[in-house]
């Protein structure tokens, strides 16, 4: 009874932000500030109608104008797709809050004229976002990769900066090369096994050259949108450089995107045929990563490039997912310790941006050595980025924690120690450079500012942001079964969380 | 319905809530603030006394919240738990009354009291937490809301404090959490029980098992300030003087020093852990710690610190009694738990008072303190002779029994430890109290203008009264039924399943 | 040697010569045409992959769907093409440069 | 600094070197792979087979030329999310252009006699070989992207001559043409799933409607968004604003 309506569910989660932004651009900005509110609360009761269905009948295939896999373009919803739309949903609300007083209050970036061009780019990445959630089709994910490329690049340029539009273009380039890579490896995959559906061709993948070097070419694309170092110097410009609630946008939701895809070909398709050293690869790189964006996080002068660099650092985390669910025991572990600190992270991420560029208006800059005693100025700002932090170091009891709780205890149950060694270090590191600037924060500041009066609709979203983040661990048991509905896991070895 | 589960809760969220609430006032409230944190403190002692009842008449208190999978979090109303929680409940109370004093007219109170709220709400987690997952989670609470406390002031010197504190305590927790994570992988169950639970592990596993306990030592030997993970408590008392209080008797240190408790009794057991040999290196590193601590205390002239060195040396009486490893030296070190808190309290606040009397930190300058305020100097002489182990107060009964302890394990040095450690216990105090009682005021205790009524306001001397008061009941009364040690004594009993 | 693999082996060709200027050349319009001779390489992959000598569809003599699929990825490459120049345009408007800076790790990033 | 230079400077450096010979290995491997692409029993294949007769692709399909089934039946979301991406195409020029250059000046040649006469020629013809082209894209080769792209030829042609004015393409008309492709694939799409429960199920006999009436919205799209795109991009470079170091040739002062 209900697979029509979850159906209809999915189907508007995509129509209904692309009509949006349609009618947004059409429109200019006459009919905005409603929908401001009301998108997001429509859009988070599709969610999770659509996980009730998910709930109430397992797994769901939806065959767009119902043509069967081969000829025709499936979606595949399951409990991870629906998370991520889930999380997508919470960050979405937040920005959309939060963006027309920012747009408001900023004098340098641009004119009305661009933040007009702000609604339909973020529905059209909303539409670009939930699509790739949910496709399952390799050439149809190309499109959705390439809406979202293409709408991120966009939205950074809103700033309006040069160094903005430079950040974008170094992005774009290098996102297309990407797309381009991707597609050649869909190209092989299809000229020898002749289908773009995930599901069939997860079948019947076969250990030859050409499905090894079609994997390469696709997970190297996907790995250069991921920013995984070292292919990760595009992020920190492009991500500090846009306007806050873009920076949010893109860190939260459009790199966890990408990565979203690599987990979903690894363990969709290519897990089976993939040799072993190429996911100690991988986690190598992770950890590479961990460690290079921690400490060029500690280094930087401003603080929208230490949250971009925290960005690369924290992405790293996600690639040890590939070395430790290799050993069986604890592969299911692994994947929903990443996924829960994924998700987590989206929060956490998108409050600090959005935090920041509450501080960043305040303080009229964002230099680390100006910020002296900023937290007097805006403290739910700062308690934002407080709990998102904690969040981000993984400290108990927040998201963070969870996923790096699962992740540690895969590590060491498979004796894979040297991941353990990263997941803590990656902590530590993480710890090192928020604190840091929390420190400047909260510091006497020699000419103490006056405390600026609350901007709720600029400081609330972050900071609720920063709750979910934090809260989200006492949920994790649910998020957990919700992950596990039609998880396309080998469920081998004993997978069990708890004896 | 049963209520019983939901009172742990209740207990941490007596202080949460006001805690919480507390962040969203706006500077200015001062009386709501104040009303609020005497509320949630007024409340948590009431529902301590109903769980102290409850406990001795049989009620279980256990709570569970949803956590990770697999993993939930619990809490659980035990003796030992019990023990920790009415300390800090009574000594919340008055150090909220004391640090609203001492803070009158400072900036960011609210900021303040907020995560003055918080830590004590991690310390009651701590307490109470029924696993050592739970109680992982509330040590990094704690941790977290005690960082802003240290750095209170936003000054140089307290930013830096700060940044040490961290490193340590972030450096710290890295060893226990791989050690837990390392023990739920062996045993895949975290629950806290009298008389552990590892003693049914294969024999295969001990060299993992030594691994693991020296791990989760290290982690909480940062908080407990054994030597040499001690550098940061010296350097946390640029803090505010009911911050430091806070610190030594009822919060960091203590967690610390309570978690070291719980690992060696409650996950490995005394006697199982007796039996692996990891409790005589801890009772090295304990004895350690007492000497090196009091004779670093000896060449402090800044007050405060000379107090934070005598703290590293004090609390490391608690991993003593339990490293001996018999029934009367646990007795001791559990007992000292509360002692120590009473009495090391007791002097922070008068150095506190002091300070903001006279504008004196250093001892060089204390010449005559005892005619300028002879309330805090009486309590301050309280406290330091109860440290020594003079009778009848509170610490001779810790020592009593920690010596007795350590004959009855035929460990005869540790008695050459206690006496060396008394010894150098009274050549750091008796020093002070001389100056403060027999030298003729001198610089600025001279020029202080005598008070027109009481020598300072009640909210400042009222609190280490109570608590020299409490101090000297504790001895005195120690044989009474409802004494600390008469407390320690059930969960000695339970413990060794006597 | 077929049509069919005359076809791959010439895409692959164009896939690496853009590749290569892609990555080799500096000037932003060189990596744009670069970026654009890589995507004919793989359109000419997927068009020869649609040749009747390997599309298993007689009737219809090619196998559509590569079609369709090239059909969408060139629409895709104009969309992006076009965005490219737009941004090129801007910055060299505003900087006078037509190379974006070489930046190491140390300048990298800049906010606002 | 001197673009032009960078233009044509290939810098010979280690990284180049290596960076050429990784081509060429990737060169050879991928070479070598698309000539060994094994021989199997192709899904999609034995999918098509099955409809490979016209008369039978019309039949499911409602038009008879595969590439449109394919296009804008079996992988019609495909096509939607595509016109999407030139949506974004053109927010984005509008988004990197704002306040930059105004519309320069006209060009000149507006009064150059041959061009105003191939234009009044080539406008007429390009819409007849639009429609032509749609039209016949249901059963043979071509279809709305080649009829859009043609008739953004003649739009281009106006431009050329300054015959559109000297708006910036920002109008609500503009606005509306750019976005009504993609708004009627969704409301068609959505709209089905009343009668068919599924998104993008053409109901039966309906079929070759639906995709007519979504291809003319689409060939409007495709025309006006090329004509803004380069109206955006060619407007600075091609008229007035040329600069060396942009210039292809580099090799003007």
């Amino acid at each position: 009874m209900n697979t029509p309506f979850a159906g209809l569910w999915a189907v508007l989660l995509v129509g209904l932000p692309l009509l949006l932004a349609v009618g947004a651009y059409v429109a200019g900005r006459r009919i905005r500030p409603i929908l401001v509110w009301i998108v997001p609360l429509v859009m988070a009761g599709m969610v999770t109608g659509l996980i009730h269905g998910l709930i109430d009948q397992g797994p769901l295939h939806y065959e767009i104008g119902g043509w069967t896999p081969p000829l025709g373009i499936t979606w595949h919803i399951d409990g991870l797709a629906t998370a991520m739309l889930a999380v997508t949903v919470l960050v979405m609300g937040a920005v959309c809050a939060y963006a027309p007083s920012y747009f408001a209050g900023s004098i340098k970036t641009a004119s009305a004229e661009k933040t007009k061009l702000f609604w339909p780019l973020t529905y059209l990445l909303w539409a670009a976002l939930n699509a790739l959630f949910l496709s399952a089709d390799v050439f149809n994910l190309y499109v959705t990769l390439e809406l979202l490329t293409l709408g991120s690049v966009v939205l950074i340029v809103l700033a309006g900066t040069t160094d903005s539009v430079a950040a974008a273009l170094r992005y774009l380039v290098l996102g297309l090369m990407a797309s381009l890579f991707y597609l050649m490896g869909v190209a092989l995959l299809y000229a020898s096994y002749g289908t773009l559906d995930m599901a069939t061709l997860g079948g019947q993948l076969q250990q030859d050259p050409l499905t090894w070097t079609a994997a390469s070419l696709m997970i190297v694309g996907l790995l250069i949108k991921t920013a995984l170092f070292p292919m990760h110097f595009w992020l920190p410009p492009a991500h500090a450089g846009a306007p806050a609630p873009v920076s949010a946008l893109l860190s939260a939701l459009v790199v966890k995107a990408s990565f979203y895809l690599v987990l979903r070909l690894w363990f969709d398709l290519f897990r089976p045929v993939a040799p072993a050293p190429a996911a100690q690869f991988l986690g190598a790189l992770g950890a590479c990563a961990v460690l290079w964006g921690a400490i060029q996080a500690l280094r930087a002068d401003r603080l929208k490039t230490l949250i971009a660099y925290s960005t690369v650092a924290q992405l790293g985390y996600l690639f040890l997912l590939f070395p430790l669910s290799s050993a069986p025991a604890v592969a299911k572990t692994a994947w929903l310790g990443v996924i829960l600190f994924a998700l987590s992270h989206a929060l956490a991420k998108a409050a600090m941006f959005l935090a920041a560029g509450r501080i960043q208006q305040l303080a009229h800059e964002d230099r680390l050595d100006r910020l002296t005693g900023i937290g007097q100025c805006a403290p739910l700002a700062l308690s934002a980025t407080a709990l998102a932090g904690v969040s981000l170091i993984g400290l108990p009891p927040t998201g963070g924690f969870a996923g790096k709780w699962m992740l540690l205890v895969a590590g060491v149950e498979s004796g894979q120690w040297w991941w353990a060694l990263v997941v803590v270090m990656g902590g530590l590191l993480t710890a090192g450079y928020l604190f840091r600037f929390w420190a400047i924060a909260i510091a006497a500041s020699e000419h103490p500012s006056q405390r600026a009066p609350v901007n709720w609709r600029m400081e609330l979203p972050p900071f609720m942001l920063g709750v979910a983040a934090v809260l989200i661990v006492f949920l994790a048991t649910h998020v957990a079964q919700l992950l596990e509905i039609g998880a396309a896991f080998p469920i081998g070895g004993s997978g069990e969380v708890a004896p | 319905m049963n209520f019983d589960p939901l009172v742990p809760l209740l207990l941490i969220a007596s202080s949460l809530v006001p805690g919480l609430i507390i962040f969203t006032l706006p500077e200015d409230l001062r009386g709501l603030r104040t009303a609020l944190n005497l509320l949630g403190a007024s409340v948590k002692l009431l529902l301590v006394a109903v769980m102290l009842w409850g406990v001795n008449h049989g009620h279980t208190y256990e709570t569970e919240i949803s956590f990770l999978p697999g993993l939930d979090l619990t809490l659980r109303a035990a003796p030992l738990p019990m023990l920790f929680v009415t300390l800090s409940a009574v000594l919340w109370l008055v150090t909220t009354i004391y640090a609203v004093g001492y803070l009158e007219g400072s900036p960011n109170r609210g900021r303040f009291f907020g995560f003055f709220s918080l830590c004590v709400s991690s310390t009651v987690g701590i307490a109470m937490a029924g696993d050592l997952l739970t109680f992982l989670v509330f040590y990094e609470m704690l941790t977290l809301t005690t960082y802003p406390l240290v750095v209170h002031r936003g000054t140089r010197q307290a930013l830096q404090a700060g940044r040490t504190y961290l490193a340590y305590t972030l450096g710290g927790s890295v060893l226990l959490l791989l050690g837990i994570a390392w023990l739920y992988t062996l045993t895949g169950d975290l629950c806290f029980k009298e008389a552990g639970r590892l003693a049914d592990l294969p024999a295969e596993y001990t060299p993992t098992l030594r691994l693991i306990f020296a791990m989760l030592i290290l982690g909480l030997g940062v908080k407990a300030a054994l030597v040499p993970l001690h550098g940061w408590l010296p350097q946390a008392m640029v803090a505010p003087a009911p911050v430091s209080a806070l610190l030594h008797a009822v919060a960091v240190v203590k967690a610390g020093a309570f978690g070291i408790v719980r690992v060696v009794s409650d996950i490995y057991g005394i006697e199982f852990a007796d039996r692996l040999g990891v409790l005589m290196p801890l009772a090295v590193a304990a004895s350690v710690t007492i000497v090196y601590g009091s004779i670093r205390a000896l060449a402090q002239d800044d007050l405060k610190r000379r107090l934070a060195f005598s703290t590293v040396s004090q609390v490391s009486y608690i991993a003593l009694g339990i490293a001996l490893g018999t029934p009367l030296a646990t007795i001791g070190g559990l007992v000292h738990l509360v002692h120590q808190g009473l009495m090391k309290i007791t002097l922070f606040f008068c150095a506190g008072n002091l300070a903001e009397r006279l504008r004196i930190c250093r001892i060089s300058e204390m010449d005559g303190t005892g005619r300028k305020m002879p309330w805090t100097m009486g309590t301050f002489t309280v406290g330091a002779l109860g440290m020594i182990g003079v009778p009848p107060i509170a610490g001779f009964v810790s020592k009593w029994y920690l010596a007795t302890g350590a004959l009855e394990a035929g460990q005869a040095w540790v008695i050459g430890v206690l006496a060396a450690s008394s010894l150098l216990n009274a050549a750091y105090f008796l020093p002070i109290l001389y100056r403060a009682w027999f030298r003729p005021p001198t610089g600025r205790v001279a020029q202080c203008e005598p008070a027109a009524g009481v020598e300072i306001a009640w909210s400042l001397l009222l609190p280490p009264l109570t608590t020299a008061v409490l101090a000297l009941g504790a001895g005195l009364l120690a044989a009474s039924g409802f004494s600390p040690l008469a407390w320690a004594k059930v969960i000695t009993v339970r413990e060794f399943g006597l | 040697m077929t049509l069919f693999t005359l076809y791959a082996i010439g895409g692959v060709g164009l896939f690496a010569m853009g590749l290569f200027s892609f990555v080799a050349v500096a000037h932003l319009l060189r990596k744009i045409l670069a970026l654009n001779v890589m995507g004919a390489g793989v359109f000419m992959v997927l068009i020869a992959i649609a040749h009747p000598e390997r599309a298993a569809t007689q009737a219809t003599g090619v196998d559509p769907v590569p079609h369709a699929l090239v059909l969408t990825g060139i629409v895709v490459a104009v969309s992006a093409t076009a965005l490219a120049l737009a941004l090129t345009c801007r910055y060299h408007a505003e900087t006078g440069r037509a190379t974006l800076p070489e930046d190491g790790p140390g300048n990298e990033g800049s906010g606002r | 600094m001197n673009s032009a230079r960078s233009w044509k400077t290939l810098r010979i450096r280690p990284a180049t070197v290596v960076i050429g010979c990784l081509t060429v290995g990737l060169t050879v491997l991928l070479g070598w792979i698309v000539c060994e692409i094994p021989e199997r029993p192709l899904p999609l294949a034995a999918a098509l087979e099955d409809i490979a007769d016209e008369q039978r692709l019309i039949e499911k399909s409602g038009v008879g030329n595969p590439v449109t089934a394919v296009l804008l039946n079996f992988r019609a979301y495909d096509t939607l999310l595509e016109l999407g991406v030139l949506v974004l195409a053109v927010l984005a020029v509008q988004a990197a252009s704002a306040g930059i250059v105004g519309r320069p000046a006209g060009s000149g040649w507006r009064h150059n006699r041959l061009l105003a006469a191939t234009v009044g020629i080539v406008v007429p013809v390009s819409i007849v070989v639009a429609g032509d082209l749609l039209w016949m894209g249901a059963d043979h080769p071509g279809g709305a992207f080649q009829a859009g792209a043609v008739l953004s030829g003649a739009g281009i042609m106006l431009i050329l001559t300054d015959r559109l004015g000297r708006s910036s393409f920002t109008g609500w008309q503009y606005r509306l043409a750019a976005v009504v492709g993609v708004a009627v694939f969704i409301i068609v799409g959505l709209g089905v799933m009343a009668v068919d429960g599924r998104f993008l199920q053409y109901p039966a006999g309906l079929a070759k409607t639906l995709i007519l009436a979504i291809e003319t919205a689409a060939v409007a799209s495709v025309a006006a968004i090329f004509v803004i795109l380069f109206d955006a991009v060619a407007g600075p470079m091609g008229r007035g604003n040329q600069d060396a170091s942009l210039d292809v040739r580099g090799d003007r002062p």
